[in-house]
């Protein structure tokens, strides 16, 4: 994994465990796809390490993010491993973990133990995370999109940028901020962007870019990303069925669980490219991690980040995006 | 005995009758029904209002549009209409959705990509569904609101373990589903035809047979149904068959759209879309009352009404709000032409 | 008779002054002026339709007059809602009882009163202390369990809740509106109420009495006012009237007989029961043959309407057979005993047979669908035909054959329930209560094509509450009682006192005494019930 | 008069019933009521088989859990039995407590962290929130299922517009927040005893108190009630009214375990929920039925439920289906005691 730093705060009270360590892996958008990969991940390396794993679905639910919290406590687990809904609820869940003198592990997205607002907390407050940081996949994403947007050399008034996300979801805004940053400076033009509330599945966002489209009718080309691939593939099919060439559409996806399969079908696809996240890898990777805190005494990292590579239709098999 | 051929007192029909409307408008009314004229004014007020604010709006592609996107919504809102005129409820056609969707998918892909093959498991398994939920419904005892209750959980868990949580295939390379998806007929949307056609079967079902009426002869006093001998289980559970199976086309639809079969993505809440349209539309939730045009109506009002909103730019947090007071504002003008008393629950 | 006039605005008692009403299109009251003087009981007489119910309504504050004002000893009543009427002591017993389902009778009587200890909480002690006080005083104590649901009570059972209703309360009642009160209760409950009745009067209080029993009438009211098409056509003493002067009133002609009969009954057994037994009734043997009318007559509770439903396969049989045109029926639903050729015209209309939004077409032919239809789509003209000819035949007052049950009065939904039957023409026809509510000339129409059904071959179960009614319709009298049969009459034997001590037998013997010289007065001459007496007149 | 005296038809208390249990189990079973002993029965069932799979469910620890875990949708439970008694329905509760969630934190944090004047605004919103309800109800005439649903979408789109979409404030550095969120008395968890409180105030009121027994009367039958001189308005506005300031109190709660105002997060479903739990419960939809006893029981059952099937690691997939099933099996088993006929819809 990359970007190891030093250790971090918050859970000086956990004791190792001698027998068999049970963790509780509290996910949020448990029935998406990119978490039930990091599940299976989870599972996988619970199963070879020998590990009790349970996996606990959230949903979008804060308060029920509470209430797993202190059922798993109550079952008496060792570890948590969280992937909160909001990071809003992040001190009740230090809080919980402390009194109870569990360990607690972030995933994906970041919690602070004072506040509600990662942003505004001091690094030493942070909770130790395994993940991607949203910020840099969106800069990611931005960056791939400029790429293609200078490469196609488009003008840049005959263009448009979507950025499709369901908007009372925090992490989606932080990752649409990023993406819109990075193809400011990577694209070094001055793109209007056009921002589409969807509900973040792929439907939704069809329907959404459909009536952006008919609000639109000058525009030319294209440029797509969102929160997550649903949005993009989406969009990127309204954008089709409006009778927008593969070639005026610039979509880059978050994902590419669903990127992949417009790539397997072979056809020319408006979706460029897609940030591959392996769930697997982010999960197997948090489990571990807690494994070696419980077991061997080794403090958590205060971040660690699983790797995240760009994709397309060309080299998706080669990075191993499993596309069912 | 003479009283036949006796002078009667009048018939209230030679009574002059003060306070009537002209003729020909009455009629009209009478045909097209308040609560539809009502739906009509409503429709017209958006349709004028974004028209006016974009001119787009009203062009022929975005009415597409607007047919593509209300289709699958629609779809679930006619069947939701002929369960609601029963008395009942299908608070699980969401799900059935997602179920019929993995199921296309999967049996397309694992057939070797065979689109009959895959739209007709899908098909047979909404009308499993819709038979157990009758079933459970009918011989369990269970109210129907408990029950496809129980449905909205357990075909979305269905759909998930068999899918394992993935979207599941990719259908965009078959012609019969790229068809579905894309293809237009007489230059309109597949999509919208099959909404239209399935429409207006249920409308001639209702409307024109002794099925329609006993449907709701039922869903009005059934008590008086059984006592004038219609079989009401057998009803009822054909009604929730045709729901599944229309519920598992439109999951067919929602595979053909997304290009894969989806388990939960893009089926979640249409249970409360559909009835949403089905009660703007005038059916009373006690049953024994509503039409399909009164609901596809309002399928057309939300609808433009969602897309209108999204082609100003509006965020989606002045989206709901605007949704919210617009669906009360429709109602609101619809019972002033009533002029009901204010007292009590409104049917 | 005399012209109404616009009684002096210090008239004791209730006054409505130049009331109408509509409804829509519907004009249901013309500017009617009546009052209602105190210590005397004043009937309200007209067709189905008439605007009876309408008038009643708008006195007690239910509906609001279009124009016109109600006053009350001379002054003027705002009523917006029934509480006011009910707070000015005006009280109704409306025409459809409308009962809470699941709270006891107790919390059904005093609902919107209940009585309270400090604070809002209920007095159940009290609560019950009132309910068998009351029950007692008006003698419904042993037909009524306080504690019984709502939702478990027979229709008489119903009737007597509002009867309790309109007669409790904190205010005492000075006008008091009886809605055809006895349209379901039997012989014996209508006494007990007519001399509840008689009391109240004496009291000062003012009665106002609806319904479409002469006998009724004439034995009760002092005077008479009669409403036609929403106009008051005449206010007549009771004792200077006939009931031909009634009729031609209410109907504007004059009407014949009233029961129109020939034995047509064939030898041709068409229902035959042995011995059947459900959970209401026991060991019943009957048959009723092709032409032949048979009443069952018997007490409120006797379970004959229990009967009609097992026969009519609504309710399951434990033993005993029923054969149906010689052939063994074993009906497990109303579907199969309709296919087998059995037609329930069933006692409570709103609960049982009318589907209220729908419009008097789609009520009439919703057992004839067959009948009209082709492939399964059903053809609109023949069916307006048959529902046309049904509202004509039995008078239904409407604007057209497209309106919805529910804007109908009364008298006229009942129709609409028997019109479906009868549009039907099966081979026995069960009716239960059919002229519940239905206005003279109407049930004239109705007897009319119980004997043209007759003549044709149909074997006809009537079960009626109405003596005059049942001896004037019958061939034959089956009396039920507690569930079992304790006597059959001919025609030539059937009196109301036979019938009457059969319905009672085993009830009556140890204080006849109480019950016997209160029979005097309803009891009719024998003659009653003859086919060429003038509309069933039996005084 | 001579009628008291006079013999009448017999009694139907004194004709034989058949079938007719032994009196001491009768009156037990009577006073427990037959829908409520068989959801002690399933109550039974999950906690006895969950607790031999797994001793640490039945631990003090979790049943406290389970308690805190339930407590937010049963308060929304109890109050949606009162609406579905008046023969309503309120679909907006989740929204009016997300609203009222980020109304308490923002209120808290703009006065300075003021918990009385936090609590409070919330709470004044949500019986605002009730009050509109009502009205939109009685005087717009609008179908209650339509009115709420369209309050669904509103309140949720004006918490969002309040809080930008953002959880809003910080509010455990506060003792009363604190105390709501982790406090205890006696031993058992605040948040359980606001529970039991409310729940227990709203029991007294439907059974010992004319107002309860109105509202039964008038969702029994609401022109019997109208007649009776009941003040149908006032009531339903009140029992929407009582809605919304308890939703307000459940958004308080939310605030307070969450630590911040949620506008959508944690509210959403709610809705559905407090019906299924109500329904479960023994409440007719038709209105007119149902208890708090039974309301809380099936809020009991569905809490245990879920928390033992997390417990056994189950995934969420089955859980789906589990649950499903599960809420179905409740209900067979109950409707099977009733040996009710199997024609029509069930009650
Ligand atoms: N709610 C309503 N809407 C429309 N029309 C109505 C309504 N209520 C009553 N009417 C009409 O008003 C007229 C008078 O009805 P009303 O019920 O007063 O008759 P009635 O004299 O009581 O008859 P019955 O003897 O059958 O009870 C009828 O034509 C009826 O159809
Ligand atoms: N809904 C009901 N619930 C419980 N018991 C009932 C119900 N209806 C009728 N019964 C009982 O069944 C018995 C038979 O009633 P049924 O209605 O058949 O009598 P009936 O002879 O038709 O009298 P009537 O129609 O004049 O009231 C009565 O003792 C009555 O108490
Ligand atoms: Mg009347
Ligand atoms: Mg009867």
């Amino acid at each position: 994994s990359t970007g190891q730093t030093a250790s971090a705060s918050g859970d000086g009270d956990v004791k190792k465990v001698d027998g068999k360590i049970s963790l509780t892996y509290l996910q949020k958008q448990g029935d998406q796809e990119y978490f039930v990969g990091e599940a299976a991940g989870a599972k996988a390396k619970a199963a070879e390490l020998g590990i009790d794993l349970k996996v606990v679905n959230l949903g979008n639910d804060a308060n029920k993010t509470v209430s797993e919290v202190q059922s798993a406590i109550a079952q008496k687990s060792n570890g948590l491993i969280v992937v909160v809904p909001d990071p809003a609820v992040g001190p009740q869940v230090v809080q919980a973990a402390r009194d109870a003198k569990v360990a607690l592990l972030t995933s994906d997205d970041q919690i602070c133990t004072t506040g509600p607002d990662p942003a505004a907390c001091a690094k030493s407050d942070l909770v130790p995370r395994i993940g991607f940081s949203g910020e840099q996949m969106g800069g990611e994403v931005g960056k791939r999109a400029a790429e293609e947007f200078k490469k196609a050399a488009w003008n840049p008034a005959e263009t448009r940028t979507i950025s499709a996300w369901k908007q009372d979801v925090t992490v989606c805004g932080d990752r649409v901020k990023a993406a819109k940053a990075a193809f400011a400076t990577g694209s070094g033009a001055a793109v209007q962007n056009i921002d589409v509330a969807t509900d973040n599945t792929p439907t939704g966002a069809q329907d959404k870019v459909a009536a952006t489209i008919t609000a639109n009718p000058g525009v030319k080309h294209w440029v797509v990303w969102g929160c997550n691939d649903e949005n993009v593939q989406g969009a990127v099919t309204a954008l089709q069925n409006a009778g927008v060439g593969p070639d005026d559409i610039d979509g880059v996806g978050l994902g590419a669980y669903l990127a992949c399969k417009d790539w397997k079908s072979g056809k020319p696809s408006g979706m460029k490219a897609a940030l591959f996240i392996n769930g697997k890898d982010v999960g197997a990777l948090a489990v571990q991690t807690a494994y070696d805190r419980l077991k061997n005494g080794k403090a958590f990292p205060a971040e660690a980040f699983a790797p995240t590579r760009m994709v397309d239709a060309a080299t998706w098999q080669a990075a191993g995006v499993n596309c069912s | 005995m003479s009283a036949t051929e006796a002078p009667s007192a009048p018939r209230p029909k030679d009574r002059p009758e003060p306070g009537r409307r002209p003729a020909g408008l009455r009629t009209l009314v009478a045909s097209v029904g308040g609560q539809n004229l009502s739906l009509i004014a409503a429709l017209a007020v958006v349709v004028v209002l974004f028209g006016s604010l974009n001119p787009n709006f009203l062009g022929w592609d975005n009415i597409q549009v607007i047919g593509e996107a209300a289709t699958i919504a629609g779809l679930l809102a006619v069947v939701q209409t002929v369960v609601i005129i029963c008395g009942a409820l299908d608070i699980s056609v969401g799900s059935q959705a997602g179920l019929a969707s993995v199921v296309s998918a999967m049996v397309f892909t694992s057939t070797g990509s065979s689109a009959p093959l895959g739209i007709g498991a899908a098909l047979l398994a909404g009308a499993a569904v819709g038979l157990l939920n009758g079933a459970v419904i009918i011989h369990g005892r269970v109210n129907p609101t408990i029950a496809t209750l129980a449905g909205l959980a357990a075909y979305k868990g269905l759909a998930q373990l068999v899918s394992g949580g993935r979207a599941q295939g990719f259908v965009l390379n078959d012609p019969v589903f790229v068809f579905l998806s894309r293809g237009k007929i007489a230059g309109l949307p597949t999509m919208i035809w099959i909404l239209v056609l399935v429409a207006a079967a249920v409308h001639v079902l209702l409307t024109y047979t002794d099925i329609g009426r006993n449907i709701y002869a039922l869903g009005g006093n059934d008590t008086a149904a059984r006592l004038a001998g219609i079989n009401l289980n057998k009803y009822l559970i054909s009604a929730y068959a045709l729901t599944g199976t229309v519920a598992a086309l439109a999951g067919i639809l929602l595979t053909a759209r997304t290009g894969s079969g989806q388990p939960v993505s893009g089926s979640e809440g249409l249970e409360l879309q559909s009835i949403t349209a089905a009660a703007l539309g005038g059916c009373a939730l006690k049953g024994g009352k509503g039409t399909i045009g009164g609901t596809l109506l309002a399928v057309a009002l939300l609808g433009a009404l969602q897309n209108g909103l999204t082609v100003q730019g509006i965020n989606s947090f002045w989206q709901n709000v605007a949704q919210g007071l617009l669906l009360v504002a429709a109602v609101v003008i619809q019972q002033r032409r009533n002029r009901e008393r204010a007292i009590g629950l409104p049917a | 008779m005399t012209t109404p006039e616009p009684p002096p605005a210090t008239a004791l008692g209730l006054t409505a002054e130049h009331v109408s009403k509509s409804f829509g299109s519907v004009q249901a009251l013309h500017g009617v002026t009546l009052t209602f003087p105190p210590g005397r009981v004043t009937a309200l007489m007209g067709e189905n339709g008439a605007g009876k119910s309408t008038l009643l309504r708008i006195l007690t504050g239910d509906h609001r007059p279009t124009r016109g004002r109600v006053l009350l000893d001379g002054r003027e009543l705002h009523l917006t809602s029934p509480i006011d009427a009910r707070r000015a002591g005006i009280r109704i017993i409306p025409q459809e009882p409308e009962i809470i389902p699941h709270v006891s009778v107790a919390e059904n009587v005093y609902a919107g009163s209940l009585p309270r200890r400090a604070g809002r909480r209920l007095d159940r002690a009290e609560l019950h202390r009132r309910i068998t006080a009351d029950l007692a005083r008006l003698g419904f104590d042993r037909v009524l369990d306080p504690d019984r649901l709502g939702s478990r009570l027979t229709a008489a059972q119903r009737q007597l809740v509002e009867i309790l209703r309109a007669l409790t309360g904190e205010t005492p009642p000075r006008v008091i509106a009886f809605d055809e009160p006895t349209s379901s209760l039997s012989e014996h409950e209508t006494e007990a109420l007519f001399e509840l009745i008689g009391r109240l009067r004496d009291l000062g209080i003012a009665i106002v009495y609806v319904s479409h029993r002469m006998k009724e009438i004439f034995h009760l009211a002092d005077r008479i006012a009669v409403l036609r098409d929403g106009a008051l056509v005449g206010e007549v003493d009771a004792t200077r009237t006939t009931e031909s002067e009634l009729v031609r009133l209410m109907v504007g002609r004059d009407l014949a007989g009233l029961f129109v009969r020939q034995h047509v009954a064939t030898e041709r057994v068409v229902l035959d029961v042995r011995h059947l037994t459900t959970d209401a009734v026991r060991d019943v043997s009957l048959t009723v043959r092709a032409g032949e009318v048979v009443a069952l007559a018997g007490l409120i509770g006797a379970g004959r309407s229990e009967l009609a439903l097992a026969l009519a396969g609504d309710l399951p049989i434990r033993s005993g057979t029923v054969t149906l045109n010689g052939r063994a029926l074993k009906a497990r639903s109303p579907r199969d005993a309709i296919e087998a050729g059995i037609g329930l015209a069933p006692e409570e209309r709103k609960a049982q047979a009318l589907l209220l939004h729908r419009t008097i077409r789609d009520n009439t032919t919703l057992v004839s669908q067959r009948r009209l239809r082709r492939w399964r789509f059903v053809s609109r003209t023949r069916e307006r035909a048959l529902a046309q000819e049904y509202a004509d035949r039995l008078r239904v007052r409407a604007p057209s054959i497209e309106a919805e049950v529910r804007t109908l009065s009364g008298g006229n939904q009942q129709k609409v329930v028997l019109a479906r039957w009868l549009a039907r023409r099966p081979e026995l026809l069960i009716l239960d209560e059919p002229t519940r509510g239905v206005d003279i000339g109407a049930k004239a129409e109705i007897y009319q094509i119980i004997a043209d059904l007759a003549r044709e071959g149909t074997a006809v179960l009537v079960i009626s509450s109405e003596l005059p009614e049942v001896l004037g319709l019958a061939d034959r009298v089956v009396v039920l009682q507690n569930g079992r049969i304790t006597g059959e009459l001919d025609r030539a034997d059937a009196t109301e006192e036979a019938v009457l001590a059969l319905a009672m037998a085993d009830d009556l013997a140890p204080t006849t005494a109480a019950t016997t010289p209160s029979l005097d007065a309803t009891t009719p001459s024998p003659d009653a019930t003859t086919t060429d007496t003038p509309s069933g007149a039996n005084r």
